[in-house]
This record gives C-alpha cells, structure tokens and sequence, in this order.
C-alpha cells in the first residue's frame, strides 16, 4: 500500500465529513455493521418525490467506511433510488476490480478507494456504507 | 543488541525492508526449522507407529524423539503427557470436549479470566450451554491484573475448573500462574493454562507452575503452523474420553466399540502430523541454542526502549499502563482521533507489519470500552531499528490522518 | 512405464535401493511440494486473514489459492465448500460432531460400510452412543462387493446417513458411489463419501457423485503431513453449527455467547495451516501436471502386474479375489502359513516396504474371519523392478520361514 | 533388519515348538493379548513343591511371539517363580538394549531376540509370553 493510499480526498471526508450528522427529516434509516471490527453506520435517507432528496449517516468508523459513506451521499443525494442503486453496483465492479476508466468517472471520488481491494480486510470497510444503502433501498421498496 | 539473529530467519534477506512486529499472531521460521521439515520428507517420512520397516521405524523415531524433546521443554514428569494438536485452539477445545462433557454438569460453574482469547473463552461458553454449567469470569482491572484475592472471591465449591492465560495477548502482562494454581487446587478446582504467549517467550515448567492443562502453538514459537500441543497431567488425561476417533487411537475395535490405545495416542487419532512435530523439534532446539537468557533479555530491552518513546508521544495510549515492566514483548495502543485500521494502514504504508482489531479478545474490548485497538509484538529476532522505525511512524500517524496540519 | 517419475521424489534418491509400497498409508513428496511449503515460510508468512499488512495479504492469497485449488481439483461448485482440516479423520470426525450432534436423534439410523477404516466407523460408533441412534452394517461380499441391492434393503425410512469408502484401503475396490448416492437420496438419506484411498488415485467430481460429504487426506496424496480436507454441500455446512471453537471462526464475541463467522471459516478455528495448505496446492498442481491418464494407466498396469504374478504363487491368497481390474492400486494377501507381521519383516529384510495387520479395519477382518493380513500398495511412482522385487521376495517367504526346506 | 533376523532358533522354534499344546495337570493358567495385532497365548503351568514343574502354551501368534514364549518356557521349567521372574526381568532388560554380555548368556536362546528393540512394533510381539508369565507369577503368589 503506497503512503498515498490515504489521499487528500479521503483524508477530508473523514476529518471534515459533510454528511456525519442526524436527520430530522428521514423517511427510513437502516443500521450496517461490521461485526469482526465493530463499525457500525446508521445510513438515513429522505425520499421525496421519487428522489433522494436528502441522506446523512451517523456511527463510528475508520477512515474507510467514514470516507467511504460521506463520498456516497455526495453522489446519491438528488438520485432516484434506481440510479443510485445502479452507482452502488458500479462500486462494487470497482473493488472487485474490473471497472472501465468510463465506468471510474462515473463514481468520481469514490474512485479514491479503488486501490481498496490490495487489502482484503479493509474491503469490507470502504463497502459498508454502499451495503447499506442497498438494503435500504431493497427494504424500502 | 549484538547479535543478528535475522541473518537466521530467511524471510528477512526476503524483505530486508520490512519491521516485523506481529509475532504475537504469528512467528517467523529460522532456516534451521525449514530445513529439518523438509529433511524429513527427505529422509525418513512414513506412516508411523504402526510400521513394519525401516522408514516407518524412523518416521516413528522422529515423531517421538519431538514428543520427547516437547516434555523436556516444559518440564512434563513423562512423555504420555504430551499430546500432539494443531494448535492452541484444537488442545483447549480438546479439554473442553473430552474432559468437559463427562465431569461437567449443571450445577458446576466455570471460571474464565476475562481478558482471555477467543480460544479459551468460546470453548467454555459452548461447554457451558451444553451440560448446564454457570460460566462466570473473573475480571482484571484496567492495566489488566488478576489478584489473589479477586480469583479467590470468585471461586465457589462448585467451581471445577479455571482458565486462563499465562501472558494475555492483548496487555502482555505476565499472571502469577503458579499462585493460581495453588489457589484452584486447594479449591478442588483445575487451571487450564493457556501458554499461547508464554511458551515462546519465557522458560515455563509444568510441574513448577502445576497447572493441570497447558495449551500452546507451534507456529507462535518459531515452528510451522498445524503442529500445537496440549499438555495433561497424567491421572487425568488418563481418566479423560477420547476426543477424536479413528486410526492409530485403538487397541481393539470390533462392530459394537473400541479399546482405546494408551496415552498419548489415545487422543491422536488419524495419521498424526510427523513433518509438524520434526519442525517442532527444531524450534525448541533453536530457542535452545539462543537460549532463554538471551530472548527474555533482548525482548525485555526492545519492550521496555518501545514503551519509553511511546509515551513520550502525544495522542498515543498505551493499554495495560505505561510502565515497561508490565508488557513482555506485547504493546497494544490507541492513537487519539485514528481508528486502529487506519494506523495499521499507516504502519503498512511504511512497510511495518502491525496488528489492529480486537486480537480475538472481543470480550476484553468491551471490558475496557473500546470496540478495538493497535498491537506491536516483538521476538528476540527484533533489533533496536525496529523499534525505532516504529516509534517513528507512529509520530506521523496524526499528521498523516489530518490532525495538526 | 518409460518415465521415471522416482526422479521427482527425493526420498527415492535417498534411498535407492528401497521398494516403497505402502503408499496407502502415507505417498511421497516430490520435491515440488517440499520447496513449496518451504517457499511460503520464506516469502509469505504471516497469520492470514486479519492482516492489515503485506506479508499477511500474501499468507491470506497463498491460503486461499490453495483452497480454490481443492475446489478445482474435485470439482466442487464453490470456494465456500472446502473447510481444510487436519486429515480425513478429522474431517469425518466433524461431520459426526458438527452435523451427527444436532441432527441426530434416538430412532435414527445410521449406516455404516463394514470395510471401512477405524476412521468412518468410529466416529459413527461413539454418535450412535451419544444420541441413542441405530448404527447398522452394511455386509459385503468376500471380495468387497457392495450392491445396489444390499443397499436398498438396508436403508429404512429411519436411516440418516451412510457412511463409505470410495475405495476400501484393504481390498482396493471401487465402490460405485453415484449411484449409491443416487439410492440414499431417493430414500433421503445423506452420503458421506470417504475419499482417502480415491482422491489420489482416480480423477473425483463431487458434483458428479452427488454426495453430500467429501474427506480426504493430503499426505496421502503427495502433500505434507497435518493438512486434509472436508467437502460438504454449502446447504448442508451453513445450517450446521461449529465444531471447534476459537479465533478466526467469530463475527462477533460477547460474555454469553457469538455470532460466527460465514463459511467456510466457521469450520477453520485458530491460526489456519497456510503451510500444509499451501503444501496440497503444490500437490495438486503436481497431480494435474502428471495427470490422471498416466496415474490411472501405470496404477493399474502395476496393479495387474502385481496379481497376475501373485496369484501363480503357491500358498498366496489374494483378499478380495485374483481379478486384477478389482484392485486399485491396493493388494492385500495372506500366506499360509506365516503371520503378516512376520510377512513384513522378511520383506523389510529385502529393503521392501509392506503393511501387515489389520490396516485400521478390525471389523473388516472380523467379518472376513482373518486376525491380520499382509498389504502392498502402489502409486504411480512404482515401476515394474519394484513389482518384479516384491514378487521375488514373496517368492522367498515361506522358505526363509523354514517351510519346504 | 537383516536377513537372518530369522535364524534358525527363531525358525526351529516357531514351526516345532516343544510346548505348545494343552497341559492337563496345570494348576494355574492365564491368557496374555496383543489386542492390536489379534495375537493371543494362554500360558499354563504346572506349580509342584515350590517350583515350576512343566508348562506349555497355547493361541496364535506370529513367530516371534510363538517361538519366545517356546523358549521361555524351555528356561523356566525346572525353575522357581523367583528364578523365573528374574529371568524375565533379565528379558526386558535385554530388550531395552541395557544387558550385559554376562546377562546375556543366562538368557541363552532367549538373546535371539536380542535385536528386536530395533522393530518397535513387534518388542509387544516377543514379550507377549514374558508378560503373561509375569502377571501370572504375580496373581498366582
Ligand atoms: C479409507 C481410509 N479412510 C480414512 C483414512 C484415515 O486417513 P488419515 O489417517 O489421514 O486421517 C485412511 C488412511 O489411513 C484410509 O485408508
Ligand atoms: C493467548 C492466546 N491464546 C490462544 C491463541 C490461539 O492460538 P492458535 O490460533 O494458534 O490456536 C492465541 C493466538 O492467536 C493467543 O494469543
């Protein structure tokens, strides 16, 4: 793992996550954890009108699944549910490594996280979030 | 700090760059180990025990010249009580199997130390839900001490049995097993002694400590992995069930039931590991040859110079207490703000391998109140630069994470 | 029989004027399979599977590369079917424990091959103590035919599981197990399949024999000591709950209990054995390198070398019968006259390794109405001196026991 | 194992044993086993005035086993229970491999089995007869 694996970009949604915070407004929230490291993220969505309109999530983390969350909120806010889902698919391609450069600009920062997959144990960190977010829009449909 | 004992460990001519700091989950393996294993395939592998010529004489020779050379090691009073395992997990599930289901009942409580490893806590909750007994567990206090008093205060008549680790793989502390011991028996109790940590790193003797169980791995301990041992005093190994049933475990076998072999046999049942135990053998000749004098002085010194520049850093906690004293090669710690997987990330990064999570102790964790933790741990093969490397990186991991820019 | 396949082996270079026929018991290591595990302690070890750092992201592949590998090699649908354990036995022995424990019930039955090694009738014995279920025989004829027949008529609307070899390591027979598995499942019944002898020998499909369980042992199968195999179907293995106890099978621990790790980890507690694993994957890379067309043709060229001489020889019984295409590899025999163990001793007098005694098949014997046999058995690094001098010295026996002198 | 590990005392015992067969006037007898080879003597003696007056054996067995109880029994008729558990004992030293060449001699035929120590699977083999013998001198007394 190279001394940049922790760029600025994940560096920032962790230290200064934009989305780290309650949501009074949620229309559903649902609970993801990472039982052998203890992480846990509440993942909170707003649905209006067919849209995401609005997301947040709470819980502890390491910088992986905190940045990872706060990136995927970034990109799903103002999606339908089915773009996201199709976003959350394209994260997956990503980390098992057979995305296209097309594809990659797609997930923009999420992109940070491609090399993830050099390190088995922390997959299943940058992947909670996007987890998460796949049950809850399963379970809310 | 002379002597180089990496020049005997290949994997480091492998990565000259790399700091190893994760003996504690596994060690490395001197060339002397290696090439003894591989020998053995050379020269002497057969089905052993049962064989009618010359091979198969040797492949029995070098199986029980390891059980031998095992026995010596930790003192055991005769080689019946040494049987051979996979490792530390297997022999504890082992008492817990054999000795728990015929003399445990619902009634009967059994005692764990808290800071205990997964190995030697989940074999207890599973013996307890399935004869009835209680299991309650005996609890340190937060730089991870057990006292008499507490351990006494904990035993009940109806306490059968007592586990718990020689040198926890979390705080490293060593337990005053030979008190314990005394105190259980006088209770009527047994102490299983888990020697995961210890074995490797500090002369232990069973007969001194009189533990009745002993539980320790092979690969902790410079030998290769699927090879482990559990110690028994004979009296009860003796009265115990077997474990495992198959070949090589019998005297007689007919369609309704089976004598059982003698001790140790009676609980090695199938085609026992002959390649394990060669390279066993070799391990514990090496760490004679090094000699224990020389590993306790070398692993105290990198301990206690490691703990020192550690808690001169702001942000770093150590866990178990900052006196150096008290961590015997084993320094787990937190970093203010930085989740332990990112610090091992960090570690990484600069080609030091350390450890982060809950070290199997999940249990522990949530005693102290924190879900997880880093861990460094040493063997003697470790040299100052190590520790240096280390401390250095760990002075970045702030930094690097985003704090104080 | 051009190749000399002796060359890879490096005991043979040790040894040269040894006849090794015990391959039964354990094979040889080609020298592949030594520098393998010999490769892995100097390049990739570390404890696997947590690891936050290189050298455990390269213990972790090498672990499950080699677990992939098994997969490949018989055929399995999934990575998550193949739990490492140490030998066959340990293998069978968990599926009594694990599967037998919580599935079985008094007035269950459980079917049992009368040939089978201690090692799949044992572990059926003590379940059937345990739960209270029926353990019943399945007879076979003296040369160790089972019918389809005989297997209808045993299986009642009660019978769980049935238990057998697909080749019995006394008469080298081959049991037709798919359409065995074929007639348990009509009846619903599970099959468990012991594929020591087999594995080794005859390319193996799981999902082509249907069966719902698969054992089988590396050292018999040119790997190291201290690593074997259990195959189940995934249905089966994730409703079944843990057998061992420890680290590496946990999601998550607490005081009263755990929630356990998914398969095939759930099986595999404590450090795993990346060492003998990685050891099978370099056996089983030298198997597909070789291949099974020229295993299988000189194994039974040898084979039927080996009766055709046998059967002219006054005073020799063949058990199992003197048809050559009944044996695998595997000739066990009797001479009037003369004890096995007494047998093996002039043959090991002649630098020619043979097994005497009842091979870990007491019942079998029982059944058969002999105390002990004498065996030999071959792997496609014999060649046709190593019959023609195994002939010669049984040619001898008699009279160096003092019979027509 | 050399060739003649099998020598003529061995052979000539085995296949001619002058004490195998049953013992009418015997006053006390004991079966010994080799449960794992199947092996099985029962050893019967003949106790008149304080010594061992005849003896003989009976079961099956390899050779080893069939031509050291022979052998025993052809140096212990005639002799004291006292003699004849020394001389037993003299056995086992004999097979641990810590005899002298004096003690040796006193064993005469007995010391064909002298190498036998180097096939730990049959030492069970030639003690069988000597161990009945012991456990038959013992609940006798
Ligand atoms: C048919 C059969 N099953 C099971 C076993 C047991 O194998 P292991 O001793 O390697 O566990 C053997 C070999 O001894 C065997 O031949
Ligand atoms: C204290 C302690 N006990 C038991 C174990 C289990 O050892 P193994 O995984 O080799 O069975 C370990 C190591 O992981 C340990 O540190």
């Amino acid at each position: 793992m190279s001394d940049n694996f922790y760029d600025e970009v994940l560096i920032d949604h962790n230290l200064h996550p934009q989305h780290l915070h309650d949501l009074p407004g949620a229309t559903c929230s649902h609970a993801g954890m990472n039982p052998s490291c203890g992480d846990e993220i509440t993942l909170h969505l707003e649905m209006r009108g067919g849209i995401i309109a609005d997301g947040s999530f709470t819980g502890i983390g390491c910088a992986i699944s905190q940045a990872s969350a706060d990136i995927m909120l970034d990109l799903i806010i103002g999606r339908t549910p089915e773009e996201a889902r199709k976003l959350a698919a394209l994260f997956r391609k990503m980390i098992g490594g057979e995305i296209t450069p097309e594809e990659l600009e797609i997930l923009e920062e999420a992109g940070a996280l491609q090399n993830i997959a050099r390190m088995p144990a922390r997959v299943k960190c940058a992947t909670l979030g996007w987890r998460t977010l796949e049950h809850l829009l399963e379970t809310a449909d | 700090m002379q002597q180089n004992w990496k020049a005997d460990f290949p994997v480091f001519a492998q990565f000259p760059d790399m700091v190893y700091l994760d003996s504690a989950a596994t060690s490395q393996k001197p060339a002397a180990v290696i090439a003894a294993e591989a020998a053995y395939y050379r020269e002497a592998n057969a089905n052993p025990l049962r064989g009618l010529y010359d091979l198969s004489v040797r492949a029995t020779d070098a199986y029980e010249n390891a059980r031998e050379a095992v026995r010596g090691f930790i003192g055991a009073a005769s080689a019946r009580e040494i049987v051979f395992t996979r490792n530390a997990t297997e022999s504890l599930n082992l008492i817990a199997y054999s000795w728990g289901r015929s003399e445990l009942h619902s009634g009967d409580e059994i005692l764990v130390a808290i800071s205990e490893h997964h190995s030697n806590m989940l074999p207890w909750q599973s013996l307890a839900r399935e004869t009835g007994a209680a299991l309650h567990y005996l609890e340190c206090d937060s730089s991870g001490v057990y006292t008499e008093e507490a351990l006494r205060a904990a035993l009940t008549p109806n306490t059968k049995i007592f586990a718990i680790a020689q040198i926890s793989n979390v705080f490293g502390r060593i337990s005053a097993i030979a008190d314990f011991a005394r105190i259980c028996h006088e209770n009527g109790t047994l102490i299983v002694c888990d020697g995961a940590q210890s074995v490797p790193h500090i002369p232990v003797n069973v007969q001194a400590l009189d533990v009745d169980f002993l539980a320790f791995s092979g690969h902790k301990m410079f030998a290769p992995m699927g090879i482990g041992v559990l110690y028994g005093k004979e009296a009860l190994l003796r009265k115990m069930p077997p474990f495992l049933y198959g070949g090589e475990m019998i005297e007689y076998v007919t369609r309704e039931g089976a004598e059982y072999a003698e001790l140790p046999h009676k609980f090695e049942a199938g085609t026992v590991n002959v390649g394990g135990a060669v390279g066993l053998h070799a391990a514990i000749d090496y760490v004679n040859a090094v000699g224990f004098a020389e590993i306790v002085r070398r692993e105290d010194a990198l301990t206690a110079f490691a703990v020192q520049e550690m808690r001169q850093i702001p942000h770093v906690t150590i866990i178990g207490g900052d006196d150096p004293a008290a961590h015997h090669g084993i320094v787990t710690f937190a970093v203010d703000g930085v989740h332990p997987h990112d610090i091992a990330a960090i570690f990484d990064s600069d080609s030091i391998a350390i450890r982060a999570g809950h070290h199997c102790a999940q249990p522990l964790h949530q005693h102290i109140g924190v879900s997880s933790t880093a861990r460094m741990s040493l063997a003697f093969y470790n040299d100052e630069q190590d520790v240096e490397k280390f401390v250095d990186t760990l002075k970045t991991v702030r930094r690097r994470m985003g704090f104080e820019r």
